[in-house]
């Protein structure tokens, strides 16, 4: 077509609605909804099905389309996991070392404080850079609504980073101000361990089916890797020997109950097979199992005889890395778990099965 | 609080023309979801989504209807809408309050709070709200609920030439369902059955406000057999939370000490 | 519909549709093509009634029938042949009502030859001419000369004379035993239309016809009834006309014509085509159905009121609506005098439709062109033949919403696209003028049911779109100022003298719709005051009408077209919501819902009755009757008009009052329905030896080319074409709206799965169609709903081709319509595109050839190895132009 | 109903849980100022014109509704006898055909063996379209056949159009184009 010249030039931005503003008027609900000329919605790239259009009479799907919406959550998402795995467990952890007043732990504590209050920025930002309107991150604070994990995660979030703040400033403070710095590690620390876990939650509360069904471990699983990410953390950037022992036994802790928690999140999910097809096949597959083999090489790593610095800190990377990729791997597998209808359509058949013959999960 | 207000699709006589589609997207004034052509039946817009808040879904199968002398063979038409369930999954997941439970039990979206998070996408037994990429927020159908403040019925149960998607009070289109199914049992269409229409027939959304007469099973119609709000489910989630943080602590604190204890000794 | 009753309408609305029992839709995929009509299907079928859906295809109206009958396109005469065979040879027909108020007694000529007799010609073929003499078909005792040839009320007449004779049997026998009588030779006509015939023609196992027959017959009588519901499915043939005779004969012998629940419903594509009708943008007709002078007879005023009135029945008042039509074009100037301008008329020397304008066209000598609001080059056949007609015009003027095919034909096309035609060489000026839209103007539609309704102006419209009625009106002032100076010549006096003073208003000074629509309904020319109705027009010159079943339409000086009395505030039948022509009737004939005595055939099914106090006819709908004619009442002798039409002659429209089952006269290719092939069909005629309707119009040209007449080698399957729900015809009102496009976004066809393996088909994937005019591309849905059919044990393979698209629009693809060929109907000139022949390829179009520009697209074969049958040698419709079959070779490229 | 005074603090829904005693937050409290506002768009219109629906010959009844001058809205008119209030997805398409930005609404020319569109005014235009009827009606017209039969006509001008239009349009064109002595006028009916 050689230029579209006469359909007036100003009236013509191909919003999906095409309307002469000089005739009509557009006010409905769905008025304001922005649709650029050449973006296709979200799976807009509609395959084109190629064999007969017909359904099948014993296990019908439409047209193997998705019965679900995939995950809108790119990499931020996962990458906030890791960081609010690794900001409040080091607040836990900063927090547990307060306890222990002997143990020459204050500048493990402080660096845990550091890595709390950076972690909970930088995931901050990484939850607002995903929203899709992200000038209106402070609606996240708008109600208290106990129903949604990502609500009380904001809260959570919020808590974290309030207390964090006050405990670092008031870290020098002495008298009250100190024991409401004190109180604040406290409170963060708790903070922490809800930041660590909640995750989890807010992960399981969810329809894609390799998520809900797993979801009576995520929350270990992301505690545990949250361990497991301080831990690497710490071993990267620490030597004082309190904190190295405190490291090490913290990294241990982490990686066994990470690989514990791996195996019972495959155990869960493969109750139907369909299910958890994400975490076997794929790219998702491919991260998690490369997740699980580098966090067990971290733990690997661990155990060999002689520890080094050298060591530490490759099986610090290591956890590092199998930790993110282990919630990268989370979040991928959501795509495909809620691409395939039959993964719902047999979780759900083998629950209604399951209620009729009296057999509970 | 007014009465209930809802749906009542019986797909037993839609004809599958798109009108409550086109209706919808003009009251709603929406963009088109894109020129594709599928090659699924007659069906080019496939799902809800952002911009598509009714969708007609066309079933071609190898299976005869009861009172239909047509050969091996059937063609199911369907008007899928947002079941504004009873227990929402995208109101109870949504955490800015953003969605919200209307006086008419509508579950409704509210553009000027809504900040794209995309929670609720994932919390929609349904696969019915999404977020438009290019917009940035989600979007499903509000049972048009700027119409229906002024006592007028939402444009495609309006347009609906057949009358196959019926708009009411929630007790009076549950009542309407029943002596249906029965009228369609006697008519020997034994296939006929209620999808959602109460909290017994779906206990995992207590009910769809938007239910359905269907001929085939729900998987044919991309609708999930047994669907759960994940609310319903998750406090097996927060338990292993407890016990997370119980095991964080004691961990953290188990390091601590242990270190310490070693440290000294 | 006009032979069979007398009325060129529906004849009943689609809110009586809920009443019937059965309801037949054949011809028309009604859930698709009219959702909201069929809206009152589906109340039907939750009372109960049966929904019969017969069709190629299992379509979304087959999806919700009852039953779906799969039938080879072009074989639907055949189909209810079968079903009349059955009713017949069984009695199964509704005695009392075919012996009252059908023709069915009447005893026919003795020379008479059927079909049956003639193996699939009538008597009266004139080979050298190529077409029937008609007096043979007349009835017994009445002079067939001066009968030869009704009143037509369609198009297409070859000149015969149309002289209005008393067509009137001499003779009748209610018993139907002579075996002369209309019922004998119906019975005998049809008993070779055996289910075991129709199974091998329609590929319709017998078991579905019996069925089928069965249901109907079950629910007709006294206290049920059926309907049947048709569109262009059946009028788009080349024995269109006939299609829906048989159907008529079939409502007739069943009784269902007249009565709630009843009737033929025709399904119309375009808001107003039953306006563009009775207010004919038609070549022969005058509105109100009124013919146009015929340059070879209709001589002077006082042979074509001859011819045309009739001496019984209604058209006995022709002269009073053809004075008044005079009265309003040329006011003052009509006068008695004047033969009330009479001398004004063009006159017709044969056919002038739309194919033989455009084949004009195309040969140079039509220079001028109007197109308003319609896209031919997309919507009617053989696309590149219409381009290469507008490509020698001079000039070109469209009126559309925005730039349409048509009026880019210079631009945009896929022999300018081939690089066949360049834009530089064409020189045709072209005028694109923007319309108004309906919410921009008021005005009337007429719609499928004879409705008319107003449509109030929402807004003005924006820059220079105007309406059509600005625009002619307009043109009308510029025509008259610009002969001003040349008055003197006669040829420019009806310009001089046409009436064209109608008011304006608003700011673009547009005529006011309402004072056209008052000088419609018509007026007294003394005080302009409205006059009531038809039966007050007068033949003197006193009355002024400009269309005259529209009269009454202003009744009381009030647009009754605007009434909008919401339906919860009447009766089912709503005759207080807009206005309907005849006199505001809902169902016509409706005095057949009474039984000979007046009284209702059942309290189930009445309708309309006799009440003898009141001493008038009274009932839920406006009797189609005279008002205070007794059932009783019989015509004396020598009574003339009206006055003929005795109590029990429900068809008052009709010469003899009566339903024709046998049209005696009107028909140019038989009194009674044959089932012919397509012009190009799989398979030869399994009934005849005569294939196709021998009087289909041929176009044989060098850019028409045509396949054999079966059995073609290279095109072996059967095609037919048909719309979407989500698309409007040619596409200008749908193409642009993404909210429509996007739901059929793209150019398909529909083949089975076995056609699919047979030629490596994918669904979703590209295939070529071509025919010997063009070659397009479609994507493939392959589907069980498109069967193969198995006929006189071969298998024959259909495919489906909607035709919306072209290259312009948010979504394009090829036009499905280059592949058709110009073919018509003898009667109306409609075109043949429901059922032709085709190949089909996997893979894209090499490059879009098409016949016209770009030479054969298939190897040419012998086409006399197997000469078309019937005629063989012919004039063609004659045109200005007029050839004869064989000698158009020239056609160039 | 709150008052829409109140400040933005008091509007914060976490206050108003409290306030309604609604811990989930799941019911009004989360409200917005636009949600409590919002209202149908055909509620305040200047005009409801009652018409017709374009497309098909059934003749559904349509609403138009409009506000300063611009259409809103346009939906099924429940009181009609034929729909109800229903619509078809064409019918109920009806807006995005009157009011696309497609539409051209200017008088475009295209000159004999031009490759472009050009503008001109609608009066010239319509100035133009005249007097080439009045050329090729001079110069082609019939009054008699060889054999002496009246013919009183041009075939050189032909029309097709009619089945979209008005009944009013309709007539005029007929009876304009009848006066001209144009028979060749034809329209869907015959396609």
């Amino acid at each position: 077509m050689s230029g579209n010249l006469f359909p007036k030039e100003d009236a013509g931005i191909d919003d999906g609605r095409n309307i002469d503003l000089a005739i009509g008027t557009l006010s409905g609900e769905g008025a304001s909804q922005l649709a650029h000329p050449k973006t296709q919605p979200r799976q807009g790239s509609k395959a084109l099905w190629s064999r007969l259009p017909e359904s099948s009479k014993a296990d019908p799907t439409y047209y193997d389309w998705p019965m679900l919406k995939e995950p809108v959550w790119k990499w931020e998402i996962p990458l906030y996991y890791y960081l609010g795995g690794l900001a409040g467990t080091s607040l836990a952890l900063a927090a547990a070392a307060q306890l222990n007043r002997s143990g020459g732990l204050e500048d493990l504590i402080g660096q845990c404080r550091w890595i709390g209050i950076a972690g909970v920025t930088a995931g901050g930002m990484c939850l607002i850079r995903d929203l899709g309107r992200p000038s209106l991150f402070l609606n996240m604070l708008r109600v208290f609504r106990p129903t949604s994990p990502m609500n009380m995660g904001a809260w959570i979030l919020s808590g974290a980073g309030a207390t964090t703040f006050t405990a670092l400033a008031l870290s020098r403070a002495r008298g009250a101000l100190g024991s409401a710095g004190e109180c604040s590690g406290y409170l963060a620390g708790i903070f922490g361990m809800g930041l660590a876990s909640y995750t989890g939650v807010l992960v399981g509360n969810s329809v894609i089916p390799v998520w809900q069904e797993s979801r009576k471990v995520l929350p270990i699983l992301f505690a545990a890797s949250g361990v497991t990410s301080t831990a690497s953390m710490l071993e990267i950037l620490r030597e004082d020997r309190p904190s190295r022992r405190v490291t090490y036994i913290f990294g241990l802790g982490g990686r066994i109950a990470e690989l514990a928690a791996i195996k019972a999140m495959e155990r869960q999910a493969g109750a139907v097979s369909r299910v958890a097809r994400p975490l076997k096949k794929g790219k998702s597959g491919l991260i998690w199992r490369a997740a699980t083999i580098v966090t067990g090489a971290s733990l690997a790593m661990m155990l060999l005889p002689k520890q080094t610095r050298r060591k530490r800190v490759v099986s610090g990377i290591l956890g590092t890395a199998g930790s993110l990729m282990m919630r990268y791997a989370i979040n991928e597998a959501g795509t495909p778990s809620a691409q395939d209808p039959r993964a719902s359509f047999y979780q759900q058949r083998g629950r209604l099965a399951a209620k009729e013959t009296g057999t509970t999960e | 609080m007014a009465a209930g207000k809802g749906f009542f699709t019986d797909t037993t006589i839609c004809i599958g023309c798109k009108a409550c589609e086109v209706a919808c997207k003009q009251w709603n004034q929406l963009p088109d979801d894109g020129f594709t052509f599928t090659g699924m039946s007659y069906d080019n817009t496939v799902h809800l989504g952002a911009s598509t808040w009714r969708h007609v879904a066309f079933i071609e199968r190898p299976v005869a209807l009861s009172n239909q002398d047509a050969g091996d063979f059937s063609w199911l038409f369907s008007s899928d809408v947002c079941k504004h369930c009873a227990r929402a999954g995208c109101l109870e997941s949504c955490p800015t309050g953003a969605i919200i439970r209307t006086e008419f039990d509508t579950v409704y979206v509210q553009p000027d709070i809504c900040n794209g998070c995309g929670y609720c996408v994932v919390n929609c037994p349904f696969g019915v709200i999404d977020r438009r990429e290019d917009d940035g927020r989600a979007w499903k159908c509000t049972l048009c609920y700027d119409r229906l403040k002024e006592d007028m019925t939402p444009a495609c149960a309006k347009a609906c030439p057949t009358e196959s998607i019926q708009f009411g009070d929630l007790d009076d289109l549950r009542q309407r369902a029943r002596n249906r199914i029965d009228q369609l049992h006697e008519q020997g269409m034994s296939e006929a059955y209620l999808y959602g229409a109460s909290k017994e027939d779906q206990p995992g959304t207590e009910g769809l406000n938007a239910f359905f007469l269907l001929l085939d099973k729900p998987e044919a119609y991309n609708l999930p057999p047994d669907p759960i709000v994940p609310t319903k489910t998750v406090k097996d989630a927060w338990k292993s939370m407890g016990l997370a943080v119980v095991g964080m602590a004691v961990t953290a604190i188990g390091s601590v000490l242990l270190a310490g204890n070693g440290a000294r000794r | 519909m006009g032979t069979s009753f007398g009325r060129g309408g529906a004849t009943t609305f689609p809110q009586d549709l809920q009443n019937s029992d059965v309801i037949v839709i054949e011809g028309s995929n009604m859930a698709e093509c009219h959702p909201v009509a069929f809206r009152w299907v589906m109340k039907a079928r939750e009372r109960g009634a049966t929904i019969i859906h017969v069709d190629p295809r299992f379509t979304r109206t087959s999806a919700v029938a009852n039953m779906h009958v799969p039938i080879r396109a072009g074989s639907d005469i055949a189909f209810l042949g079968g079903i009349i065979h059955y009713i017949v040879e069984n009695e199964r027909y509704f005695k009392e009502y075919v012996v009252n108020y059908t023709n069915a007694p009447a005893i026919i000529n003795d020379e008479f030859r059927d079909t049956e007799d003639l193996d699939g010609l009538f008597g009266g073929w004139e080979k050298d001419k190529g077409q029937y003499k008609t007096s043979t078909w007349m009835y017994k005792g009445v002079d067939p000369e001066a009968a030869a040839g009704a009143r037509e009320s369609e198009s297409g007449n070859k000149g015969e004379p149309v002289q209005k004779n008393p067509i009137q049997a001499e003779h009748t026998d209610p018993t139907l035993q002579d075996p002369r009588c209309v019922f004998q030779i119906l019975k005998r006509h049809f008993s070779r239309y055996t289910p075991e015939m129709v199974e091998e023609a329609c590929g319709v196992p017998k078991d579905l016809l019996l069925k089928v027959a069965e249901t109907l017959c079950k629910n007709s009588g006294p206290e049920r009834t059926g309907a049947f519901c048709y569109a262009v499915g059946w009028t788009q043939h080349s024995a269109g006309v006939q299609y829906i005779r048989t159907a008529a004969i079939i409502q007739l012998l069943l009784g269902n014509i007249g009565r709630p629940g009843g009737g033929i419903m025709a399904l119309r594509g375009h808001a107003s085509i039953q306006g563009s009708t009775d207010i004919p943008t038609l070549y022969n007709l005058l509105p109100g159905y009124l013919l146009m002078p015929k340059a070879k007879h209709d001589k002077d005023l006082e042979t074509y009121l001859k011819l045309n009135e009739s001496p019984s029945g209604w058209w006995g008042e022709f002269p009073k609506y053809f004075v008044s039509l005079m009265k309003a074009w040329f006011g003052d100037a009509a006068t008695k005098e004047h033969d009330w301008c009479y001398d004004y008329l063009p006159t017709l020397t044969g056919d002038h439709s739309h194919m033989n304008t455009v084949v004009d066209m195309a040969d140079g000598a039509v220079k001028g062109y109007f197109v308003m609001g319609e896209n031919p080059v997309v919507g009617s056949m053989n696309g590149p033949l219409q381009r290469k007609g507008l490509r020698a015009l001079d000039w070109l003027v469209v009126r559309d919403f925005q730039l349409i095919e048509t009026a880019e034909f210079w631009r945009e096309a896929p022999e300018i696209e081939r690089g066949e035609v360049r834009s530089e060489d064409i020189g045709t000026e072209v005028f694109f003028f923007p319309a108004a839209a309906h919410t921009e103007k008021d005005g009337s539609f007429t719609n499928t049911q004879r409705l008319l309704q107003w449509h109030h102006k929402a807004i003005e419209p924006a820059g220079d779109s105007r309406s059509e009625l600005d625009f002619v009106f307009k043109l009308g002032q510029r025509m008259k100022a610009l002969y001003r100076d040349e008055y003197d010549q006669p040829r420019n006096w009806p310009i001089r003298d046409l009436t064209w003073d109608y008011p304006t208003k608003g700011p673009a000074q547009e005529p006011d719709a309402e004072a056209v629509l008052f000088e419609i309904n018509g007026y007294t020319v003394s005080d302009r005051k409205a006059v009531e109705g038809y039966t007050s027009l007068k033949d003197d010159g006193s009355t002024a009408s400009g269309c005259w079943i529209y009269s009454g339409c202003y009744r009381d000086g009030t647009n009754q077209t605007a009434r909008r009395k919401p339906q919860g505030e009447q009766s089912w039948v709503a005759p207080e919501w807009a206005w309907a022509w005849p006199h505001n009737r809902r169902i016509l004939y409706n005095r057949a819902s009474a039984d000979p005595e007046g009284k209702p055939w059942s309290e189930r099914k009445r309708l309309v009755w006799w009440d003898e106090q009141k001493g008038e006819w009274v009932g839920e709908d406006e009797p189609d009757f005279i008002l205070k004619r007794p059932p009783s009442y019989r015509a004396v002798e020598n009574a003339r008009g009206k006055e003929t039409i005795s109590g029990v002659d429900p068809f008052i429209m009709q010469a003899d009052g009566k339903g024709w089952i046998y049209v005696a006269s009107g028909l140019q290719d038989g009194p009674l329905p044959t089932h012919y092939e397509p012009q190009e069909s799989v398979i030869p005629n399994p009934l005849y030896g005569q294939s196709c309707n021998p009087l289909r119009m041929e176009w044989k040209r060098e850019d028409n080319p045509y396949h054999r007449p079966y059995s073609d080698p290279r095109f072996p399957f059967a095609l037919t074409t048909y719309r979407l729900t989500e698309h409007h015809t040619a596409g200008g009102m749908s193409r642009w709206l993404s909210w429509l496009s996007e739901l059929q976004p793209e150019m398909f066809c529909e083949i089975s799965p076995e056609l699919a393996v047979e030629r490596g088909l994918r669904n979703g994937g590209w295939a070529t169609i071509r025919t010997s005019r063009a070659e397009i591309e479609a994507r493939v849905l392959v589907t069980n709903r498109l069967r193969p059919l198995r006929i006189r044990g071969r298998i024959v393979h259909q495919i489906g081709v909607p035709y919306h698209w072209s290259s312009k629009g948010l979504v394009r693809g090829d036009a499905a319509n280059d592949l058709i060929s110009f073919v018509g109907d003898p009667n109306v000139s409609i075109q043949e595109s429901k059922a032709l022949t085709a190949d089909i390829r996997a893979g894209r179009r090499s490059k879009g050839r098409r016949h016209v520009t770009s030479g054969p697209i298939v190897p040419e074969i012998d086409l006399k190895a197997e000469e078309r049958d019937l005629p063989q040698v012919r004039h063609k419709p004659e045109t200005r132009h007029g050839y004869k079959a064989e000698e158009t070779k020239e056609g160039n490229i | 109903m709150p008052d829409h005074n109140e400040s933005a603090l008091s509007r914060w829904p976490v206050l108003r849980q409290v306030k309604n005693l609604d811990p989930l937050g799941l019911s009004n409290s989360a409200v917005s100022p636009r949600t409590e506002s919002l209202a149908a768009r055909t509620k305040k219109v200047d005009k409801v014109a009652a018409s017709v629906c374009p497309y098909c010959a059934v003749g559904c009844g349509q609403l138009v509704y409009v506000k300063d001058e611009k259409i809103i809205d346009i939906e099924g008119d429940p009181a009609s006898p034929i729909s109800h209030g229903t619509l078809c997805p064409k019918g109920a398409a009806t807006f995005q055909l009157v009011t696309g930005s497609n539409r051209v609404t200017n008088v475009l020319y295209r000159r004999p063996y031009g490759t472009k569109w050009e503008t001109i005014p609608l009066d010239k235009a319509m100035d133009m379209v005249a007097e080439r009827v009045k050329k090729t009606r001079d110069a082609n017209w019939e009054g008699k056949s060889e054999n002496g039969e009246p013919l009183r006509r041009t075939m050189a001008i032909a029309h097709l159009g009619g089945a979209t239009l008005d009944n009013e349009e309709n007539y005029l064109i007929k009876k304009l184009f009848t006066g001209l002595g144009i028979i060749q006028v034809e329209n869907q009916a015959r396609i």
